[in-house]
């Protein structure tokens, strides 16, 4: 049980690091990229459960990001219902759709459901870009309510920041969780061998369709939450280039690995700002960093660490902790 | 070393922040999609604008304090153009902000200037952006509706009646398509095909056939490169003879290079910029334009397009609110906007006031055709 | 049906594509006994018991345990039912510790919500303590104990057999499916498998079918022993019985020219 | 509908499709040797056409020179891929190496833009652009190019994999590359070889495709899409499969547009795709399961 604490005492920690940064970072442009790396880390944290520990690939979860920012969007602002209504109702379409599209297309394995789960994206882009009188279409839809919760009105960044902080730390907090359980365990097995983890009495299907619910509600979390924030989304921010961003993520933070995720999520979410000053040749040095670092840190940013973090202490952990953390 | 690396960059970008701030300067702000899909937006909007500080500042700058203009890329991107602004408004300290390129981006950080009280004049052309007014967003290039408006004149001197349309689907093409269905119906016109294309598809054949089979006397393509080189060829190809018009966003001379021999005879209305030589020596714009388009010639050896010139509209608007009112405050900027009667700019004559943020009306568009691989105005 | 049959398969039939590859085939293991399945290569023993364990979809014939008829449940459906098999190519999972392999064994045993694992309640902690307990027993019983903590991947050959056997022990199995558990291992390894197996019976009262080509180890512990050839049943009985028929000898002597 | 409209819509089709099937064909050739989806794919094809434009219009070639120059110029530029991303890191799960090339394609991409600027680019059609008339409907001589090319390829493909002992090679190394390795084969230089072929079947397709489809530093990502999902539907690891893949997806999106709706066309041939997929889980003409990832 002593994994348990360190999660508890690591997420509060980094809770606490997220709190503290609007005072060592003070301007708003550095809360807006803390915002968007907070929302991106939910999605990464949720895809990685998916792909990193049940071994299930996704490349559709850009969907599930605009389909709950669109229901939340159009529920508040277009029917004029409470801001946490429409997000709840935002979180659970996304979970929905998962379950229903999930049931046929868990059924694909490897680069078959790569490419089913990529076209359902594909699809729903479509949808969000042309059914205009509902989305807005292509140019956007403007308009959504901040969010107002107990007559408090989170309207400054500041307190929608430590909102999405809060929520982001909830997530991983739960991530780890799961992972250190009976549920956590079936999924590793069902990723290694499908057919042991039938032959101990795992239903595989159930698995896969929670675990792919599950991490689609996270990506909804973080969709209705960049919804309030911005009070205007469009298409083109839920397209299959962000699908592939978020799975970069998940890998370049290391596969199954929570805290992975959340640098992963930081590391490249931020990056582009601090590539800002080098104009034309960014995106050169962007791709150039993903391959290095894909390279040199085959596990990852969170195996970097940790394999560094191993040889400052000049000795090897093995157990638990290196599939759990 | 990951770590060391990041401490580093995290450094530097302090530096680099600390360093650009110079109290002895007017700062303005931009916002502009120099790379990715609108790039051919943001590319000359940003060229000129760099062009704009060195000839302001070469002539004394702004009241008398040198002109700076911090230049964000947004990448064509909501999230990024996001970040930018934020960067903008919170870091370096803007009075003004010119940009962003797309309507979309526009619309995502309105709401940010609001807040902070600084204007902003959108080189974005959608309606949305400026009706219903908010006080603190302009905007300079010339409006879809104005766009329309002459395409409709000219077809119905020409008697043509049934049309089809064909638009992009975009931001630009979705809002060309909204003031096309608004306004061809209730003057006159018989909408009898409403087709659609993707922004990278490279072939328009489908949709041309079906609006082949409508029945159309003249189709207007709404749409940016290349898309709409494609459906001119296209047509060609297939043999279709129906007029085409296509909408002010193809007035660059890359969409007669790549539509080829299949551009001739296309009708758009466009800004004065690419026509500037063509039009009447006494129209007010016509200095301005043949000398714009000179020094970005010679400076950028590239041809000069309406787009940039939707950058030069808004450095300038700002710039002149500020000598107007002999004021860098963002506020007075702002209300020194509103009163700008006149002024002649590469998009035509601005005039703004409380009730319209816009200042450009259908008189900014002539008709223009394509004639042996060039513009030429239509009478 | 025959009173003592815990498990009872008849006339089951297995396809692959046009092969028949299980041909009516008949077998029944008893309760408490150690029932072995031998045959050359190829005789389809595998594929009984991957049709048993639900693997393979049956074409035609019927599979019940205890009574109770499992031809068309799922594999998941039949390891809760009491069917637990392991694997010829070992099956374990490498990116866990032995102890974690050994828990997910637990995983129909030990229950607890979806809940009570996301806000880790009591009986979260209760549940895991108790998982933790049995997977301990489990791997003490194979004499993998002090491995709790080793990366299953890390473990060599003969160690992972036996965690994969633990691993299915955990599962509580009424009836335990061992296919090829010998191979790979040396003749050490092998006689402490044989004990094991012996235990299993003798011990944890589990039925165990054994599918296994070490003819010394086979004819050593089982009870019954079941000759399949070419897909069918060609002889059933006693050890000594077996090794008597003519008609096994036969196709032994057969296939060794293949081999 | 008319035929003569249907007829159009069918030649529109494998004309697009095609563009999908030559993309897609050059995914295969290295899933067959490495198992790895090259992310950057739609960037060979890329190369091929903008790099013809650059020799023609830069360095003065004719066309025919120009093509075969660019074609050489991506061949070495796979060759170089592989040699300085793929190779150091081999030991490397199937998904970092997948990583890698979606990082090749943005750092490919990159450079393009910023030797060639983001403006779009014609090629001149190899013979004429004027249309042939066929029942009422119209084909560009280039299409016909594009249609004879693709089926050249796809039969140089063929005869390579199955007739050559480098194609057994190659395919040997996709089903067990320590096998492949025990048996003599360099499983080293048939991976540069098919990052190689594969960059030569894309820069033919991008060369041939340019005067159709027009060409600028971005293409690669949208038929990168589209080829991955055309591979998909005929089945990983057979060009055949892909080609023809390729071409019914192409069709179905010109017939979603001129029959149903143009806004929703690529909706359609993506759930047409769907559904195919949770009837048949390895697409068309796939025959193993190809679980990788």
């Amino acid at each position: 049980m002593q994994g348990l604490k360190k999660d508890l005492l690591l997420t509060g920690a980094f809770l606490s690091a997220l709190c503290l940064a609007p005072w060592v970072l003070p301007s708003g442009y550095y809360l807006t990229v803390l915002i968007m790396c907070c929302l991106n880390a939910m999605t990464v944290v949720g895809l990685n459960l998916l792909l990193g520990y049940a071994g299930q690939i996704s490349l559709g979860h850009a969907a599930f990001y605009g389909l709950a920012a669109y229901t939340t969007a159009i529920l508040t602002t277009t029917l004029g219902l409470p801001v946490a209504l429409g997000m709840l109702a935002g979180v659970g379409l996304a979970a929905l759709v998962a379950f229903v599209i999930g049931i046929p297309t868990l059924k694909l394995s490897g680069n078959y459901l790569a490419m089913a789960t990529l076209g359902f994206g594909v699809i729903v882009y479509i949808f969000l870009n042309e059914t205009v009188g509902l989305t807005g279409g292509p140019s956007g839809f403007t308009g959504i309510p901040r969010l107002n919760a107990a007559g408090l009105t989170l309207s400054s960044d500041r307190s929608y920041y430590y909102l999405t902080a809060a929520v982001l730390c909830a997530v991983v907090l739960l991530s780890l969780n799961l992972i250190r359980s009976r549920l956590g365990r079936a999924l590793r097995a069902l990723h290694t061998s499908e057919k042991a983890a039938q032959a101990v009495g795992i239903d595989i299907a159930r698995y896969k369709l929670f675990i792919f619910v599950l991490s689609a509600a996270f990506a909804g979390a973080a969709g209705v939450l960049y919804a309030h924030y911005l009070t205007f989304i469009a298409p083109s921010s839920f397209g299959f280039l962000f699908s592939v961003e978020l799975l970069v993520m998940v890998v370049l933070g290391g596969m199954a690995s929570v805290w992975g995720s959340v640098t992963g999520a930081f590391f490249l979410t931020a990056l582009p700002e601090f590539l800002r000053m080098f104009e034309n040749v960014e995106i050169i040095i962007y791709g150039a960093i993903l391959i290095l670092c894909m390279m040199f840190l085959p596990r990852g940013l969170a195996g970097g660490v940790s394999s560094l973090a191993v040889r400052l202490r000049g000795r090897a952990r093995p157990g638990e902790d290196d599939h759990a953390s | 070393m990951k770590l060391k690396g990041l401490v580093l960059a995290l450094a530097m970008a302090f530096l680099v922040s600390a360093c650009s701030t110079e109290p002895e300067s007017v700062k303005i702000g931009a916002v502009l999609s120099a790379t990715g899909p609108a790039s051919f937006l943001g590319e000359p909007e940003k060229n000129t604008m760099q062009m704009l500080q060195e000839e302001i500042n070469a002539k004394g700058g702004v009241l008398g304090k040198k002109l700076e203009i911090v230049i964000y890329d947004d990448e064509t991107d909501v999230n990024k153009c996001v970040l930018a602004a934020k960067k903008l408004l919170d870091k370096d300290g803007v009075v003004a902000v010119a940009g962003p390129s797309v309507s979309g981006n526009t619309l995502a950080i309105i709401k940010f200037f609001e807040e902070a009280k600084i204007p902003l004049v959108s080189c974005a052309a959608s309606e949305k952006i400026v009706t219903p007014v908010n006080a603190w967003v302009f905007n300079t290039p010339q409006l879809d509706r104005h766009a329309v408006t002459r395409i409709m004149l000219d077809a119905k001197a020409k008697g043509l009646n049934n049309i089809a349309i064909i638009t992009v689907s975009n931001g630009f093409g979705q809002s060309g398509r909204a003031v096309l269905q608004e306004l061809l119906p209730p003057n006159g016109f018989n909408l009898v095909a409403d087709e659609v294309y993707g922004p990278k598809d490279t072939d328009m054949t489908a949709q041309l056939t079906k609006i082949k089979a409508a029945g159309a006397d003249a189709i207007i393509c709404w749409g940016t490169n290349p898309g709409p080189a494609v459906v001119a060829r296209n047509r060609v190809q297939l043999g279709i003879d129906t007029p085409l018009y296509m909408s002010h966003g193809v007035a660059s001379k890359k969409f007669i290079e790549l539509a080829g021999p299949a551009a001739e005879g296309i009708m758009l209305p466009a800004g004065r910029l690419i026509v500037a030589d063509q039009i009447p020596d006494d129209n007010p714009q016509k200095p301005l334009l043949l000398s714009y388009a000179k020094a970005y010639t010679e400076k950028y050896n590239a041809p000069v397009s309406t787009f940039g010139g939707h950058g030069w509209d808004s450095i300038k608007l700002i710039v002149e609110a500020i000598n107007m009112g002999k004021s860098a405050k963002p506020a007075d900027i702002r209300d020194n906007l509103e009163k700008i009667k006149g002024f002649v700019g590469t998009g035509g004559v601005f005039n703004y006031s409380p009730e319209n943020h816009n200042g450009l009306d259908e008189n900014a568009f002539v008709m223009v055709v394509i004639k042996d691989g060039d513009w030429k105005i239509m009478d | 049906m025959p009173p003592d049959g815990l498990l009872d398969c008849r006339g089951v039939t297995v396809r692959f594509g046009g092969v028949l590859a299980l041909d009516e085939v008949d077998f029944s293991a008893r309760d408490r006994a150690v029932t072995s399945i031998i045959g050359p290569n190829g005789a389809g023993k595998t594929t009984l018991l991957n049709a048993i364990s639900g693997v393979v979809p049956l074409a035609g014939g019927g599979i019940s345990l205890s009574g109770r008829d499992l031809s068309q449940s799922p594999p998941h459906i039949r390891a809760r039912a009491g069917v637990v098999r392991t694997f010829q190519n070992l099956e374990i999972f490498t990116n866990m510790s032995a102890l974690e392999n050994v828990m997910t064994g637990c995983h129909c045993q030990v229950r607890y919500s979806v809940l009570d694992s996301l806000l880790k309640t009591p009986r979260y902690f209760a549940g895991e303590r108790k998982a933790r307990a049995k997977a301990m027993d489990c791997l003490e019983f194979v004499g993998l104990a002090d491995s709790a903590q080793t990366p299953a991947g890390d473990l060599p050959f003969g160690r992972q057999r036996l965690l994969e056997l633990a691993r299915a022990l955990a599962a509580r199995p009424g009836i335990l499916l061992l296919d090829e558990p010998a191979a790979g291992l040396n003749m050490k390894e092998t006689r402490v498998l044989g004990g094991l197996i012996r235990r299993i019976r003798d011990e944890q009262g589990v039925a165990v079918v054994l599918v296994e080509h070490d003819m010394d180890l086979v004819m050593g512990i089982s009870d019954q022993i079941t000759v399949l050839a070419f897909g069918q049943v060609i002889a059933k009985g006693a050890p000594l019985e077996v090794q008597k028929d003519p008609e096994v000898i036969a196709a032994y002597l057969g296939a060794d020219d293949r081999d | 509908m008319d035929s003569a409209s249907l007829l159009q819509f069918l030649i529109s089709g494998l004309t697009v499709g095609s563009t999908y099937g030559l993309t897609a064909l050059g995914f295969t050739i290295i899933f067959n040797t490495t198992g790895i989806i090259n992310f950057a794919q739609g960037e060979f094809v890329m190369l091929g056409g903008m790099l013809s434009v650059f020799f023609m219009r830069i360095a003065g070639l004719d066309e025919a020179s120009a093509i075969v120059l660019a074609v050489a110029a991506v061949t070495l530029a796979g060759a170089l891929i592989e040699r300085f991303t793929i190779r150091p890191v081999k030991d490397a799960s199937i998904i970092n190496l997948i990583i890698i090339t979606i990082g090749v394609s943005i750092f490919i991409r990159g450079l393009a833009m910023l030797a060639w600027g983001k403006d779009t680019f014609a090629l001149p059609p190899f013979s004429g652009d004027a249309p042939i008339a066929l029942f009422g409907a119209v084909v560009m001589p280039q299409s016909i190019w594009v249609l004879a090319i693709s089926l050249l390829i796809l039969s140089g493909l063929k005869a390579f994999f199955s007739g050559t002992i480098y194609g057994k090679g190659m395919l040997a190394c996709a089903q067990d590359k320590k096998a492949a390795y025990l048996v003599g084969i360099s499983v080293e230089r048939m991976v540069l070889l098919s990052f190689m072929i594969s960059g030569l079947v894309g820069a033919v397709g991008g060369a041939i495709l340019a005067p159709i489809t027009l060409t600028s530093f971005d293409v690669g990502v949208i038929l990168g899409l589209k080829g991955f999902a055309a591979c998909i539907l005929g089945g990983l690891g057979n060009p055949f499969g892909a080609a023809a893949g390729g071409l019914i997806l192409g069709v179905l999106e010109s017939f979603g547009a001129g029959l149903l709706s143009s806004a929703y066309k690529d909706a359609f041939a993506f759930i047409i795709l769907l559904l195919l997929l949770f009837v048949r889980p390895s697409g068309l003409f796939g025959t193993r399961e190809a679980k990788r990832v």
